[in-house]
């Protein structure tokens, strides 16, 4: 039992899924787009599972007083104080009104979107760093590396850019698409053989023992 | 004093010192003016917490780490359950429950159950080992990774794989061919000549394929094999040295975004 | 003067009918006061235009490969006026009704084209409260109706129909894919056959990054630090997760027989969850269920940049000895490998996002590109069912090889159906 | 490069600027034929300067037109007087500063020529954008009116299984706009039964679901015409699809830099709204200079550290 069912699931809907994208028959496409509005309603049950590591893992690191614990502070408070801002009760007078309620937008507006661009801006410097350490003409495969960079580099450059433009230009066009369609083939017949393994029951690490 | 306590103290009063400094006493509506103070010297520290772990690991910005893994869980907690379950799975279960969640019923629809059902057997897991009934959340798992697997083979097949084999046939090895005399009497370097175009489809092809025998893994890559495999292997890396050039543009744009807030809006440096 | 633009117009018609009557069209819109006005008063002195002909042979069929709601309408133009009292065609109404006797009801309009036969087609929605709910398997009847500047001068075409809109059992657009998967499940079956027959025998190649995983598990277990484990931003319906989850598997089987530790933080809570289950199966597969902790595969945020930072942190504190990262990676990747770097780890990355490539080849130390992602769960267990697969997939590809040689050869001396044959429609 | 225009500090400032710039790569070209390694952190020091100060000196270079971006502009162009867009924003904060200034620009076209867009996002943050670039386009176009020039359809999750029912029914998943309106009381969505009802939609994408998506899910299965705007990270990665499954693409800020020099040039109404796009190219190109250079010093270096050591074996 504990085996066979999940093991029946996989087959069953993976199958179904494969077999629906071929019939263009209106049950089969509600069919279709009903799993798929399935999978996101679940997926809020696993986030509560989620949402309960995150707390289980802090207050654990409060309790044992485990390094840097003061911190765990500030998640939950984070996490707590957006929850209840996140609430929605009481009319429309109310301060609760979930999304569009005012203190989770600013929550949202002046606390995740600064940390979250200056995060991403860390980019610009850690591409310096790789590029100072790594784009150096070590062996033939470094120079190639070097050298697709450099080139494209240079199309940005005003003034020289007219005269290296067009190799750029080329270089994104024409070997870049070879090497895209390349990766995308092999990809895309390592989908197919993963999903297959998938559904044929073959693979089924994901489903753990028992 | 120990600096435990110290720093985040002497924080706080460089913060509000901040805030104050930002604030426009003479505003009509002064808690307008305050919010607003506070959103963007915020906004200022936060960015400089994070900036600060350049230097190396630090108080701040694990500060802004936590504070921030807190938020934005909960913030999409929030968005998903309004948007995946008040708005999509209640409305066609119970009509109280929607209207109580502020949603209008949608009609009733058995079949919403059965992600219900399986989110709930999902959650088994959080019930005590010893009551062994968390096994059975492996039926969602079972369901969720088989319809996506299902779902993808044919998606990228149809995109991903026979797209990208398709258009590759449909280049001819002579484009425009209209005969020798002609090729040579035209012959032109630019991006429109028939020569460049001729070179290009001769690379993609060849490209396309020696990229393909790279990614042999059944075949030992020596001999005409090796020399192909290597090929392929070069073609990929021109074009990932070429696509990390291209991306460095982007990433300077959103430090430069940044920065412009620092100094724009949050210092008013510049106008 | 309505008079006089129709005349102009007939003289140019054969150069561009189609644009310049849009732009006529357009300059009787704007003057449309004037143009009316001046319709009744020649109607008033008696030289009104008359109707113009209608089209002919229309036809109403079902739209293939489609869920029945949706017929193709043809129809021939009819040919440009002869007479000078004709009034032009400026497009055509396309008509739909229940019965031969109506109610018509317009369902789409085109602009006038007397080149070629015109192709309608009428789709609609399964909404019977929507303006657009076309009704399914029911008879339906269409003509087209031919239009003038004149709003009331206007020609009827014949009545075609009935046709029922049917839904079809298969699209045959799509029939490349089937017999691509039909192809590829029997190549996988047939070599998983061959594998089970011949054991772990079969030739792989050897790949840098998977061996480096062995050896990377050994060098935790030295330093006494543990192994990061990042499955990267997908969710579980993508293949390259769960490519990954089968490596996670085998890792943390390695890592719990060696007795050192993995540390997963998830990013999506089913991935999550899923992770979990592995980790724990891996720690049983080793005999030491009893090693492992909920705590070491845990769930941080579902924002991409908190995680990172949460990620960073990870790395900077717990200094791991290996970073692994395989699955879907997005504009952070370079950030986790440079942090890596930073903290001294052996990296080894892997993903199927092409535009993440490059920054895990430049920052980390060995990098799985590709499919070598997909493979790899195949060389770590060195099951034989999986190297069978893997087999499978080499042969897939030299067929592609061979067919994408014979296609643009095929294409150069001018067969283009050959590639045609490829093209997946709808 | 001298002769880029300065706003900000003022000139004074933008010589001190230059000036140390020069010092500051001089000492790296010293410390690399020194053969000494510079430290990982006084390359980000050098990063974090280098930006700052162009930005402070208000840096201002000139743009290039290219065709793919130019294909974009030319579609917009052709459009008539009430034809309808979808401009789909899918990204977020982070995407902002290379994406918003796109999606600006396309809105300004669009509601100069009269046309009316249908905006949507299938990002969750990506709502937050929408707002955002309404509010910039508004600047210019203070009369128009929400439902007859343009509407908002708002966020849906489902990702990619968004697309693939807007595809053949764009009411299925939008039934309303984001404040609840049925569609079909809004004139913009007249007679837009799916996708390809748009006469043009514009893809704006940072990441995934975004332009590979539409392509897969939309463009292929239903023909609409469609251009996009990249982040420049995967700009490279979807030229493939140009230019048969879309028709120009803007890549990065370079591409939004170009297309609103095109905009001013055929409008130049629009000078006087704030070129964003083009006000961080000049930082943005002192900077690529900037890594340009440390990849030359650290190969000057590698190749002098090699030589000595072979001398001295």
């Amino acid at each position: 039992m504990k085996r066979q069912i999940p093991l029946a699931l996989v087959i069953l809907f993976g199958w179904l899924m494969l077999a629906l994208y071929f019939i263009p028959l209106e049950g089969a496409q509600k069919i279709n787009e009903n799993l798929l509005d399935w999978t996101a309603i679940i997926g809020i049950f696993a986030l509560a599972l989620g949402i309960w590591s995150l707390i289980s893992v802090n207050v654990d690191k409060i309790q044992y007083k485990k390094r840097d614990w003061p911190y765990s502070i500030v998640t939950l408070f984070g996490l707590f104080a957006m929850i209840v801002f996140g609430l929605k009760f009481g009319g429309a007078d109310s301060m609760f009104q979930g999304q569009e309620s005012y203190m989770f937008r600013h929550f949202f507006d002046d606390i995740l979107i600064p940390i979250f661009s200056t995060m991403f801006s860390l980019l610009a410097f850690f591409i310096a760093s790789a590029a100072y350490r790594a784009f150096r003409a070590r062996s033939a495969l470094a120079t190639i590396l070097l050298v697709g960079a450099i080139i494209v580099m240079i199309r940005f450059f005003p003034f020289i850019a007219e005269y290296t433009r067009p190799v750029a230009d080329w270089i994104i066009n024409v070997p870049n698409l070879a090497a895209k369609r390349a990766i995308w083939m092999g990809v895309g017949l390592g989908i197919v053989a993963t999903g297959l393994k998938v559904i044929l029951g073959i693979e089924r690490s994901y489903l753990g023992r028992d | 004093m120990n600096r435990k306590v110290l720093i985040p103290i002497a924080s706080i009063i460089v913060f509000i010192g901040f805030v104050l400094l930002k604030l426009d006493w003479d505003g009509a509506d002064r808690t307008h003016e305050l919010w607003e103070a506070l959103e963007v010297t915020a906004g200022g520290f936060l960015t400089l917490m994070i900036f600060s772990f350049l230097y190396k690991d630090n108080a701040f910005y694990k500060f802004a780490e936590h504070l921030y893994v807190g938020i934005s869980a909960a913030y999409w907690m929030c968005v998903g359950f309004w948007s995946n379950l008040a708005q999509q799975a209640i409305p066609h279960l119970s009509q109280s429950l929607s209207e109580a969640l502020g949603q209008p019923f949608l009609g009733y629809i058995w079949h919403y159950w059965i992600p219900v059902a399986l989110g709930l057997i999902l959650l088994t897991r959080l019930l005590p080992e010893s009551m062994k009934i968390g096994w059975i959340s492996k039926w969602t798992l079972a369901f969720i990774v088989a319809s996506t697997a299902g779902l993808f083979i044919t998606a990228n097949l149809q995109a991903n794989f026979i797209a990208q084999i398709a258009s590759t046939m449909s280049l001819p090895l002579l484009p425009d061919w209209t005969g020798f005399g002609d090729f040579l009497s035209n012959f032109d370097l630019s991006y429109e000549g028939q020569f460049v175009k001729m070179f290009s489809n001769w690379v993609i092809i060849i490209g396309v394929i020696s990229g393909l025998v790279y990614f042999f893994f059944s075949k030992e890559h020596t001999g005409w094999f090796g020399r192909v495999s290597r090929l392929g292997i070069w073609v990929l890396m021109v074009t990932f040295g070429a696509a990390f050039g291209y991306t460095v543009m982007g990433r300077v744009s959103l430090l430069v975004g940044r920065l412009t807030f620092l100094f724009r809006d949050w210092a008013g440096v510049i106008g | 003067m309505n008079y006089y633009t129709e005349k102009i117009t007939r003289a140019l018609l054969p150069a561009n009918a189609t644009a310049l009557l849009v732009a006529l069209l357009l300059a009787c819109a704007t003057l449309n006061v004037s143009a009316q006005e001046s319709v009744v008063e020649e109607d008033a002195v008696g030289s009104a235009l008359v109707a113009p002909v209608g089209v002919s042979s229309v036809t109403a069929s079902d739209a293939p490969n489609d869920a029945g709601r949706a017929v193709v309408v043809t129809f021939v133009p009819a040919p440009v006026p002869q007479s000078e009292d004709q009034a032009l065609t400026l497009s055509y109404e396309i008509h739909r009704a229940l019965s031969q006797d109506g109610p018509w009801k317009k369902v789409g309009a085109m602009p006038s084209d007397t080149t070629a036969i015109m192709t309608f087609k009428d789709a609609g929605g399964r909404d019977t409260t929507s303006s657009d709910y076309f009704p399914t398997e029911t008879d339906l009847y269409y003509r087209v109706r031919s239009m003038t500047v004149d709003t009331a001068l206007f020609a009827e075409s014949e009545i075609a129909g009935p046709v029922q809109g049917i839904g079809q059992w298969w699209n045959s657009g799509r029939s490349p894919v089937f017999w691509f998967v039909l192809f590829f499940t029997i190549l996988t079956l047939v070599f998983l056959n061959v594998a089970r027959k011949r054991g772990d025998s079969l030739y792989i190649r050897p790949l840098a990054g998977i061996d480096a995983v062995d050896e990377a598990i050994g060098r935790a277990t030295e330093m006494g630090k543990p192994i990061l484990y990042v499955l990267g931003l997908g969710t579980a319906s993508d293949i390259a997760t769960i490519a990954s989850f089968t490596i996670l598997g085998r890792v943390s089987r390695k890592v719990a027989e060696y007795q050192t530790d993995v540390i997963v933080p998830c990013y999506d809570p089913i991935v999550f969850t899923i992770a979990q289950e592995t980790v724990r199966s891996g720690y049983m597969d080793a005999g030491r269920p009893d090693a492992y902790r909920d705590e070491q595969v845990y769930f941080v945020t579902q924002a991409q940049f908190a995680y990172v930072a949460a990620v960073n942190g990870t790395i900077l504190r717990e200094r791991p000895a290996t970073n692994i990262y395989l699955g879907k990676f997005f504009a952070e990747s370079l950030i986790l490998a440079e942090t890596g770097a930073i903290a001294g780890s052996i990296q080894i990355a892997g993903t199927d996002e092409i535009a993440q490539l490059p920054f895990f080849v430049v920052a980390c130390d060995y990098t799985l590109i590709g499919e070598e992602l997909y493979a790899a769960s195949a060389y770590l267990g060195r099951e034989p069912l999986l190297l069978g697969a893997l087999k499978a997939q080499d042969y897939a590809k030299a067929v592609i090889v061979v067919l994408a040689i014979i296609g643009v050869i095929m294409t150069s001396m001018g067969y283009e159906w050959f590639a045609e044959a490829f093209k997946v429609v709808g | 490069m001298l002769l880029a225009v300065t706003q900000g500090l003022g000139p004074v400032f933008s010589w001190f600027f230059w000036i140390t710039f020069a010092a500051g790569l001089g000492w790296l070209l010293w410390m690399s034929i020194t053969g000494r390694e510079v430290e990982r952190r006084i390359i980000f020091l050098f990063m974090g300067l280098t930006v700052s100060g162009a930005v402070l000196a208000g840096i201002i270079l000139p743009v290039q037109e290219t065709t793919v971006v130019r294909n974009v502009f030319d579609t917009i162009e052709g459009l008539s007087e009430g034809d309808r867009v979808l401009l789909s924003l899918d990204y977020d904060p982070s995407g902002a500063p290379e994406l918003e200034p796109m999606a600006k620009a396309v809105s300004q076209h669009c509601f100069e020529k009269k046309l009316k867009i249908c905006y949507m996002t299938l990002w969750g943050t990506g709502g937050a954008m929408i707002t955002d670039v309404i509010a910039l386009a508004k600047v210019d176009f203070p009369d128009l009116v929400y439902g007859d020039d343009y509407c908002n359809v708002g966020y849906r999750a489902g990702n990619e299984a968004v697309l693939r029912v807007i595809a053949s029914d764009f009411r299925k998943t939008f039934p309303t706009d984001v404040s609840g309106t049925s569609l079909d009381s809004l004139s913009v969505m007249n007679g837009i039964l799916n996708c390809a009802d748009f006469k043009y939609i514009v893809a704006i994408g940072s990441g995934r679901p975004g332009i590979k998506e539409w392509v897969e899910y939309v463009v292929e299965p239903s023909g609409a015409l469609m251009g996009s705007g990249a982040a420049a990270v995967s700009a490279p990665q979807l030229y493939p699809y140009y230019p048969q499954q879309m028709n120009g693409m803007m890549g990065g800020s370079k591409g939004a830099s170009e297309y609103e020099k095109m905009l001013r040039r055929v409008y130049p109404k629009f000078k006087s709204s704030r070129a964003q796009a083009t006000e961080i190219m000049g930082p943005q190109t002192v900077a690529h200079v900037f890594l340009m250079l440390l990849i030359v010093f650290a190969n000057i270096s590698y190749f002098l550290a090699k030589k000595r050591k072979g001398a001295s074996a």
